[in-house]
């Protein structure tokens, strides 16, 4: 019921705003209410729930085209509770920033806002593989408006190609849904059995690498990160791409142990590859949301990693660094975003010295970078070294390329606070750039609480997410050799 | 005997048929294009009357050849029948194209004929006199093909309405815009 | 004496109703003033339509067996019933869509033809042998023939009408010719006469079937026989485009179902793979061609020849899921279809100019309604969730997979990803390329007079759209139970 | 029936029936295209009245009369069109036709 | 004990989230003195620790002590525990005694920064992190400490990030850290795979069951950590750019503590160095390099922070030596020593670099051990202590170091004697040449304009109170070796064999004749030096071998070249031949294409009503030809 209510709350405050005709202030006002509630939520919904219990839980389900087998199924297990938190938590904050940066056509923004939400929402919940599809072809919509309409100004392109390339992959993952579906006589993840069916395996781990994105498909990340306006990009990368987790853990993993042990080295490869080419590509980017962009890209696969480790150190660690990366992201897009507000630009060229007088701006940017660089004690460290911990067994080749991944981490982060606070004071940097105001710090500072509260206790997702008899097990026992 | 006068004007029927065909195709004025399409029609009918159909031919001739065409004249009459080089328009290689293409649809649909022809289509069915009778066909459209007939007057209705229309000056007031969809 | 049969008025209902409806409209074009005669022929029309798509239900209801009427020349079953009820639908949106054309002259005859032409479409789909088939055809195409060229004043249109008459005829002939070979290979005319009598080698039997498939084709407009089809959505009345890229399809793939699995179930090797070609054809050429298009109801003639294709997948499937597949994707596919183009005519109408991608700019703020509704039947057409496109796709695929057509399943999913393109260009130009100035100034008189019916066909079209993906499964049982009717093998 | 059997009738049905497309393919007039489906319609009736003729039965008869009334149907039509267009003013030719296109 | 423990290590914790929750709500000094009584407070737990630690039986003098379960996978899990034993507790003594002194010194030092609040903070959490680091209790818990302090390091030497310099080193240390980070956490990332824990325990236990490869990879991993973090050959370049930072930072963190984690890391986890003997062999001599290149060096800088700098990398060299031949306790007290007299050193450089409103180069100084009496009196403890003049602290703890190399015995051991013997000789040369260019001669035009009219600025130092700590340090750096001499008493080494036994015990006669040679050689090098400099000449006249340790051999140059350089070419090109191009381009080209192959399409729409016909007749035949041919 409570998975429900996650996903449908925002989608209906949001048919409200479009319908009812409000004042912009309401609109944005209620919208981040809409999305408080939804934390509200996701907080009850994690009191309620048993970690101890490796059963679906939160459930809710309703047929819905029976002669295929395809139902309305919804649920949590632990580690997709997470996710979901990590998207209420991501999108209030991003709702509130827009509240902030005052959006235009606001009624129509906070809706999509919300059916943004409650769609990812979806996408996290869902227990069947039809709903699957369609949350994570659902969540294209908005974003491609809220892409298109208020993004920068090579937003055309950047939508167009953001929403072509990924409909591409998703629709090849249809035809494996189809495929799979129709074979099995049900879409239900529960009941589905496995598959040994490389094309179909391949249909659905192009439709997540486009999603993730992994190397080489990255080819939207640029233009749809630092075209997009700040608090989209934070969603978009914070939380959407971590669709693509969901896929792999609840989908491909379990579904397709033998395709999985098939790929496996190609598809740790890529991640790697993407990993290193990323954080390298990070290291050089002109502006603070290229370095983001990229940096995600090679986070991402890293937790792609952790997946196809397909063991408890890689799995837990992928989630408990998805919702890390989520968040810290999300917060530094949002970090740009305020600086944009202030200076009119991200580009490291026309930026620098801000820490000088803006003692606040200087602690926030500089925890949210170390954080990113994921300095040992940090909970996206003690992601990272689960996933490479991990993914050791494998090979010890892909923990060297991870561990490179961390110096580059060192590199870029490191080159992103300086830019934007260090050395002399750029041209755009004017006195009119004031320190973060309250109500910044209230967005992103509690984003980085999380993190620092994570920091302090990561076991709190590492060891809730997958309790005993967990799918990757049963994967592991499949492709044991 | 019989059957030799029965050939000698099957062919000429045939060939009238086919050579009129021909002329509606290739002559430039379409007034002389109609008067070939009534020798078309006209010889049909001599070739439905061979197959023992009767009445298709009577009603070929009163209504295609008889009303229909008079009407083609009318309106030919009425705009000035402009000539029409059968060749022009079109680059040579359309041209070319568009005459291959109706050799290969004879070819297609003349090698299905043949493949067939040993077989059941020699097997002609023998019938009473009555066969093609108005009477017969009368009764046919009054029974098994009552829907047909009925819906051939809507067919036609339809068109007349449509004839009436499209043909008639549109109706317009002074200083009125010109219709917008 | 003759034995004159017995007649099932009951199923003949929808049709008779609508013809009568054609004849109050052709009667009031006559007998009712000019100032009244817009409101008498419209409603009649609308009533006819509606009580048309009543009757079919009530039809589809007390048909759970099939039969076979009058020497074959009719069924009555529910394949046909639902694809009534489809059309009829389309045919009352149709007309809420015309009522507010600025049309002076031969309202009467305006509405008397669409009813006309629905009325064929209605028969068309209940045709039981070649002849009833042919006729019906025949029917709607003339009356078809005539509304795309009834803005005489307007070269387009007559363009258009005497490019769709002779380009139709010539179709038509392909088919009765086709028709005539069929027949003489078996020297039956019914459908279900013909499957018994045929040998399955036979040269003339396959010629046939091979001209009466192209000649479907052409109505379907499947490519490669599609090529009139954007000449003719272009230049025809808007909701006369509406009405026949909704219906015309329908009834013609509904048509080529019943023909190809009830006649020709022998030869489907050699049909299903037709079909795909044609399936494969039609979503390569559409999707490309609509790429390049500027003006947006030669787009969407364009999208509607790449949706042929994906309904072809379906019947090449040759399952009964295909069955079930086609006939709930007519549904979305309709009310989209409709929908878009009586967005379309809602802008045509404000500015008096064709509508070019250009002219939609700032349209979705301008007019959040329309915009939001076009929105949705943009996403449904690219088979977007939370629209009834993308269980119909899904179906489509769905039933494809299970034939074995697995790589027509990819070829669809590629087809649409390009599709994309286009469909969201309309809401790139709507939205995001905020008022133009160019696109105020040609605005037409200031602000638009409010065109209730408008708004209803669109908001109704969109409940469709959007519902037919929420009860998707009601709708999918009911697609089924159409779909028992055909004998799958 | 004596005389030619059935073949030779559907191969004059099927050459008029290529002569009538070819018409339709290669003439600019739309008078003269009506006229060349009309050839086309006919080479229909031709092979119906045939198969008619073979099986014995009267069906195609039926079929080939019914296909005469379409025919005016579509002559009614046209005719009605070409009117329309001439009384626009425009050039009776199919390729000036050619506003719609691309 | 372990609430002592704790204490210890949480005081400094809370006192850096307190400061920086607080922000600009405290006044500047009370930051300042919150952070020092922080880490005070940090001593006191440390110092109970000690005591209670003594009272107990010496094989019982290690306790484990588990808050909760810090990270958790599967069957693995890592808690947030301490472990107290002899060892961490010298190191919590150190850490939080001499930083307590240097927190203490900075009240002073930093007075009137704009932001010293920041600075107090990001001290307090250095202390806690560098605390972490010695009090963990497993592997991991020591990366999370290895991985805060380098973090604080790059704070700190980064704190004025105004400074380009400033900010370039501290990007440079971090990364240079985050290599040895790097490496770690794979020897980790081995040792989870092989025995699935990171328990100090549980993996030392295992790793004599592994592979030679294994093992050599695990402690090659470590080493490099270490190497890292230490400034030690081939990963040293970023210490003496590191002296950018304010100096108590480099008193604190780049000679006291941080830097000498590395040594620590080799004691703590010397069972897999000691089941890789040739890893542990060549920290050794990675330790005796660092020394004699370290050295070399240090006799032409200018700089009076980077002289110490490199003596600090120098020293630290010779406890890597310590390390490698097994003389841990040795190792454990050379640093524990060097922490007293290098802190003092730093610390006496610091005044003198604040009375001369932060010059730097020695060779504008001079003259000032009559101005700066009792920074001169501090300095020159220092600088003999460092050199090894007894009674002084440096000289109890190195001379058994040299004196294990030789009981070493084997080529390896004389080697790295007669390394360790040089490396003497130039400590007594850098050393004294520091001293004398500062202090002694002719005061320069700088010196008499900031000391000469203010003489009383000394004492504004004083009050200031920079004096204190400075003096309890030199105190500690004058007697602070006592506690270990040879033949006589070893409280010390008795004290840290249980955690770590030595594998080398030099005879007695082996150390008084390494004392006898050391401290000839340092007495040399304080002649040689003295004699040189005030006759104003350069230790290196050579102009070759001048440049060439001006350069500090090229290593920065060479790493740019080799490194740096080619990462960031790389990455230009990934993006200008790979991602614009290919990965960007191609989707472009697909467009393109698309868009081609549409209006291609369109063209063959002409409009014309014939052609339209055509294709049909053409698709007519082609369909009737197939279904014929097929049927």
């Amino acid at each position: 019921m409570l998975a429900t209510l996650l996903i449908f709350v925002p989608v209906a405050a949001a048919l409200v705003l479009w319908v009812v005709p409000v004042a912009r202030e309401v609109a944005g006002g209620l919208a981040l209410l809409v999305a408080l509630v939804e934390v509200g939520l996701w907080i009850v919904a994690l009191v309620q729930f048993d970690f101890a219990d490796d059963r679906l839980q939160l459930d809710a389900e309703q047929e819905w085209i029976g002669d295929l087998g395809i139902s309305y199924h919804v649920g949590f297990y632990g580690w997709s509770l997470w996710l979901a938190g990590l998207t209420a938590v991501v999108c209030a904050a991003a709702i509130g920033f827009a509240l902030w940066a005052g959006r235009d056509r606001a009624r129509a923004y906070y809706g999509l806002m919300l059916f943004l939400l409650g769609s990812i929402a979806g996408v996290f919940a869902s227990q069947d593989l039809l709903l699957f599809y369609v949350f994570f072809e659902a969540m294209l919509i908005p974003l491609y408006v809220l892409v298109g309409v208020w993004g920068g100004p090579g937003r055309v392109r950047a939508t167009v190609v953001l929403v072509i390339y990924t409909m591409a992959g998703s629709l090849l993952m249809l035809a494996s849904v189809v495929a799979f579906g129709v074979t099995e006589g049900t879409f239900s993840l529960a009941d589905a059995g496995t598959s040994e069916n490389d094309w179909i395996f391949l249909g659905f781990m192009v439709a997540f690498a486009i999603k993730a994105p992994i190397f080489p498909f990255h080819g939207w990340l640029r233009a749809a990160y630092t075209e997009s306006p700040p608090e989209v990009a934070a969603v978009l990368s914070g939380v959407v791409s971590k669709a693509a987790v969901f896929g792999l853990v609840a989908i491909v993993l379990p579904h397709f142990p033998e395709p999985v042990a098939d790929f496996r080295g190609l598809v740790l490869t890529l991640a790697a590859v993407g990993l290193a080419y990323g954080s390298l590509l990070a290291f050089r980017q002109p502006d603070v949301r290229s370095v983001v962009a990229y940096s995600s890209m090679g986070q991402m696969g890293l937790i792609t990693l952790g997946v196809f480790a397909v063991n408890d150190l890689g799995l837990d660690g992928a989630v408990l660094h998805s919702v890390t990366h989520g968040l810290i992201s999300a917060s530094l897009f949002l970090l740009a975003g305020m600086v944009i507000m202030r200076c009119g630009t991200d580009a490291f060229a026309e930026l620098g010295g801000m820490a000088k007088g803006r003692p606040l701006l200087a602690t926030v940017v500089m925890t949210a970078g170390i954080l990113a660089l994921a300095v040992p004690g940090s909970a996206n460290f003690a992601g990272e070294f689960l996933i490479l911990a991990g993914v050791f067994d494998h090979g010890w080749g892909y923990a060297v390329v991870g561990a490179t991944g961390i110096v580059l981490a060192a590199m870029y982060s490191l080159r992103l606070i300086s830019g934007i606070l260090h050395v002399r004071r750029g041209p755009r940097v004017t006195d009119e750039a004031r320190d973060l105001r309250p109500y910044e710090l209230a967005l992103v500072v509690p984003l980085l609480a999380c993190l620092l509260v994570l920091s302090a206790w990561p076991a709190a997702i590492s060891e809730h997410s997958f309790p005993d008899d967990q799918p990757e097990r049963a994967v592991a026992e499949a492709t044991a050799p | 005997m019989g059957e030799f006068l029965v050939w000698v004007i099957w062919i000429a029927a045939a060939i009238g048929c086919l050579g009129s065909g021909v002329a509606v195709v290739t002559l430039a004025n379409p007034f002389y294009s109609a008067l070939a399409l009534i020798g078309n029609l006209a010889s049909l009918a001599v070739l439905y009357l061979l197959a023992s159909a009767e009445f298709v031919a009577a009603a070929q001739v009163l209504v295609y050849a008889g009303a229909v065409m008079v009407m083609f004249l009318f309106v030919i009459a009425y705009l000035g029948g402009r000539a029409d080089a059968p060749w022009a328009g079109g680059t040579r290689l359309f041209q070319m194209a568009a005459v291959v293409a109706s050799a290969a649809l004879l070819a297609s649909v003349l090698v299905a004929i043949l493949l067939k022809a040993g077989g059941r289509l020699s097997d002609e069915a023998d019938v009473e006199r009555a066969f093609g009778s108005p009477a017969g066909i009368g009764e046919l459209f009054l029974t098994d093909h009552l829907l047909a007939f009925e819906i051939t007057s809507i067919v036609l209705l339809v068109a007349a309405v449509g004839g009436v229309v499209l043909g008639m000056r549109p109706e317009r007031r002074p200083g009125e815009p010109e219709a917008q969809p | 004496m003759i034995d004159t049969p017995s007649v099932d008025w009951f199923a003949l209902s929808p049709v008779l109703a609508l013809l009568g409806a054609s004849a109050v409209c052709l009667l009031s074009a006559v007998l009712v003033p000019a100032l009244a005669r817009r409101t008498v022929a419209a409603v009649v029309a609308g009533a006819g339509f509606v009580t048309a798509g009543v009757l079919a239900c009530l039809v589809f209801d007390a048909s759970a067996d099939a039969e076979l009427q009058i020497a074959e020349s009719m069924t009555r079953d529910r394949l046909a019933a639902l694809a009534q009820v489809i059309l009829a639908g389309a045919g009352a949106l149709a007309v809420l869509v015309s009522w507010g054309s600025k049309r002076r002259s031969h309202v009467g005859e305006y509405y008397s033809l669409l009813a006309a032409a629905g009325a064929g479409m209605l028969f068309f789909v209940q045709a039981g042998n070649l002849m009833t088939l042919f006729l019906g055809l025949e029917w709607f195409s003339i009356a078809l023939y005539v509304l795309c060229a009834l803005d005489t004043e307007r070269e387009g249109s007559l363009e258009a009408g005497l490019k769709y008459l002779i380009v139709g005829s010539f179709g038509s002939g392909i088919l009765l010719f086709g028709a005539a070979l069929t027949y003489g290979a078996t020297g039956e005319l019914g459908f279900n006469q013909i499957r018994e009598a045929t040998g399955a080698s036979d040269p003339l039997f396959v010629t046939g079937l091979a001209m009466m498939l192209a000649g479907l084709a052409f109505k379907a407009s499947a490519a490669p026989f599609h090529m009139w089809t954007p000449d003719v959505y272009q230049g025809a009345p808007t909701p006369v485009t509406a009405f026949m890229a909704a219906a015309t399809k329908a009834a013609a793939l509904v048509v080529t179902l019943r023909l190809l699995t009830v006649a020709f179930p022998e030869q489907e090797a050699m049909w299903t793979a037709a079909v795909a070609v044609l399936a494969v054809a039609s979503l390569a050429i559409g999707n490309l061609a609509a790429l390049a298009q500027r003006d947006v109801k030669r787009m969407l003639a364009y999208s509607s020849v790449s949706h042929a294709g994906f309904m072809l997948i379906a019947i090449a499937a040759d399952n009964e899921l295909g069955a079930q597949a086609l006939l709930y994707y007519l549904i979305p596919y309709a009310a989209m279809s409709i929908g878009a183009f009586g967005v379309v005519a809602a802008r045509e109408r404000e500015l008096g100019v064709d509508v070019t991608l250009e002219r939609l700019e700032g349209f979705g703020w301008e007019r959040p309604f329309f915009g939001a509704a076009m929105w949705v039947f943009m996403l449904g057409f690219a088979g977007f969730p939370l629209t009834g496109g993308f269980l119909g796709k899904f179906y489509v695929f769905a039933a494809a997979f299970e034939s074995g057509w697995w790589w027509l399943v990819i070829v669809g999913a590629l087809a649409t990803a390009l599709s994309l393109y286009y469909y969201l260009g309309v809401v790139r130009a709507m939205y995001m390329r905020p008022g133009a100035a160019g696109a105020r100034a040609i605005v037409a008189g200031g602000s638009p007079p409010f065109d209730p019916a408008l708004a209803v066909a669109v908001g109704v079209s969109v409940a469709v759209t959007i519902g037919s993906f929420v009860f998707g499964g009601p709708l999918l049982d009911l697609a089924q139970e159409a779909a028992e009717v055909l004998p799958f093998s | 029936m004596s005389g030619p059997g059935v073949p030779w009738y559907l191969a004059v049905a099927g050459t008029l029936f290529a002569t009538g497309a070819c018409g339709v393919l290669l003439r600019r007039s739309p008078l003269i295209v009506l006229l060349s489906l009309e050839i086309m319609l006919n080479a229909s009736n031709l092979a119906l009245v045939s198969f008619s003729r073979l099986f014995g039965e009267m069906d195609g008869q039926v079929f080939a009369l019914a296909v005469m009334a379409v025919a005016a149907a579509e002559v009614c039509v046209g005719l009605g069109l070409i009117v329309a267009i001439a009384r626009r003013r425009l050039d009776l030719d199919v390729d000036r036709l050619s506003e719609l296109s691309g | 004990m372990i609430a002592g423990a704790w204490l210890c290590l949480l005081a400094p914790l809370v006192g850096a989230v307190a400061l920086t929750l607080l922000g600009t709500a405290v006044p500047r000094r009370l930051a300042a003195y919150l952070a020092t009584l922080s880490v005070f407070v940090g001593f006191g737990g440390a110092v109970v620790s000690f005591f209670s630690m003594w009272a107990r039986d010496p094989d019982d003098r290690s306790e484990l002590s588990t808050a909760y379960t810090w990270l958790a996978a599967g069957d693995f899990d890592v808690g947030v525990q301490i472990l107290v034993d002899p060892l961490s507790i010298v190191m919590m003594l150190v850490v939080s005694g001499v930083g307590g002194l240097i927190v203490a010194y900075s009240i002073g030092y930093m007075d009137g920064d704009d932001e010293e609040r920041r600075y107090f903070a990001y001290m307090a959490l250095f202390v806690f992190s560098m605390l972490l680091l010695v009090q963990g209790g497993n592997l991991l818990l020591l990366l999370v400490g290895w991985g805060l302090v380098g973090l604080a390091s790059y704070l700190l030497i980064g704190f004025w990030h105004e400074r380009p310099q400033a900010v370039a080193a501290a990007k440079k240390a971090f990364v240079m850290n985050a290599v040895g980070d790097a490496t770690m956490a794979l020897a980790f990332f081995v040792i989870i795979w092989q025995s699935g824990s990171l328990g100090f325990e549980e993996s030392f236990a295992a790793a004599d069951g592994w592979s030679t490869t294994t093992v050599n990879l695990v402690a090659l991993g470590l080493l490099g950590g270490a190497v890292a973090k230490s400034a030690q050959l081939p990963l040293h370049t970023w210490l003496p750019d590191a002296m950018e930072g304010p100096t108590p930072v480099s008193a604190l963190i780049h000679a006291a503590t941080m830097v000498t984690a590395g040594v620590y890391l080799i004691v703590r986890t010397h069972p897999i160095f000691e089941a890789a003997p040739d890893v542990q062999h060549l920290a050794a001599i990675l330790g005796a390099a660092t020394l004699i290149v370290a050295g070399l060096v240090a006799l032409v800088q200018t700089d009076v922070k980077r002289v110490i700098a490199y003596s600090t990398m120098s020293q630290i060299g010779y406890m890597f030596l310590a390390a490698g031949i097994g003389a841990y306790t040795f190792a454990i007290f050379h640093l524990m020593t060097h922490a007293f007299f290098k802190a003092l050193l730093f610390m006496a450089a610091g005044i003198v670099i604040h009375q001369l409103a932060g010059e730097q180069d020695m060779r504008r100084m001079g003259g000032l051990a009559k101005r700066m009496p009792k920074t001169h009196v501090a300095f020159l403890v220092g600088t003999l202590a460092l050199i090894g003049i007894p009674p002084l602290s440096g000289f109890w703890s190195k001379d058994p170091i040299i004196a294990s190399a030789l009981a070493t015995g084997g080529g390896l051991g004389w080697a790295l004697y007669v390394a360790a013997l040089v490396g003497a000789l130039l400590t007594g040369l850098y050393a004294f040449r520091a001293y004398w260019l500062v202090f002694r001669g002719e005061p320069s035009e700088l010196v008499r304009e900031h000391t000469g009219e203010h003489a009383h600025r000394e004492d504004r130092v004083v009050t200031l109170g920079l004096g204190v700590p400075v003096a309890i340090l030199t105190v500690l750096a004058a007697v602070g070796g006592l506690v270990e001499i040879p033949g006589v008493w070893d409280p010390f080494s008795v004290w840290l064999e249980v955690v770590a036994e030595p594998l080398v015990h030099p005879s007695t006669l082996q150390d008084y004749g390494t004392s006898a040679i050391a401290v000839a050689l340092g007495t040399l090098g304080i002649y040689v030096a003295r004699r040189t400099v005030s006759a104003g000449r350069e230790l290196v006249p050579w102009p070759d071998a001048h440049r060439t340790l001006e350069h500090k051999f090229w290593f920065d140059e060479l790493y740019d070249a080799l490194f740096y350089r080619p990462a960031a070419a790389l990455a230009v090109r990934l993006r200008t031949d790979v991602e614009t191009p290919l990965i960007e381009g191609g989707l472009t080209e697909v467009g393109q294409t698309t868009s081609e192959a549409a209006s291609a399409v369109a063209r063959v729409q002409t409009g014309l009503l014939r052609t339209y016909a055509l294709a049909i007749a053409a698709s007519v035949v082609v369909l009737v030809v197939v279904f014929v041919a097929v049927r």
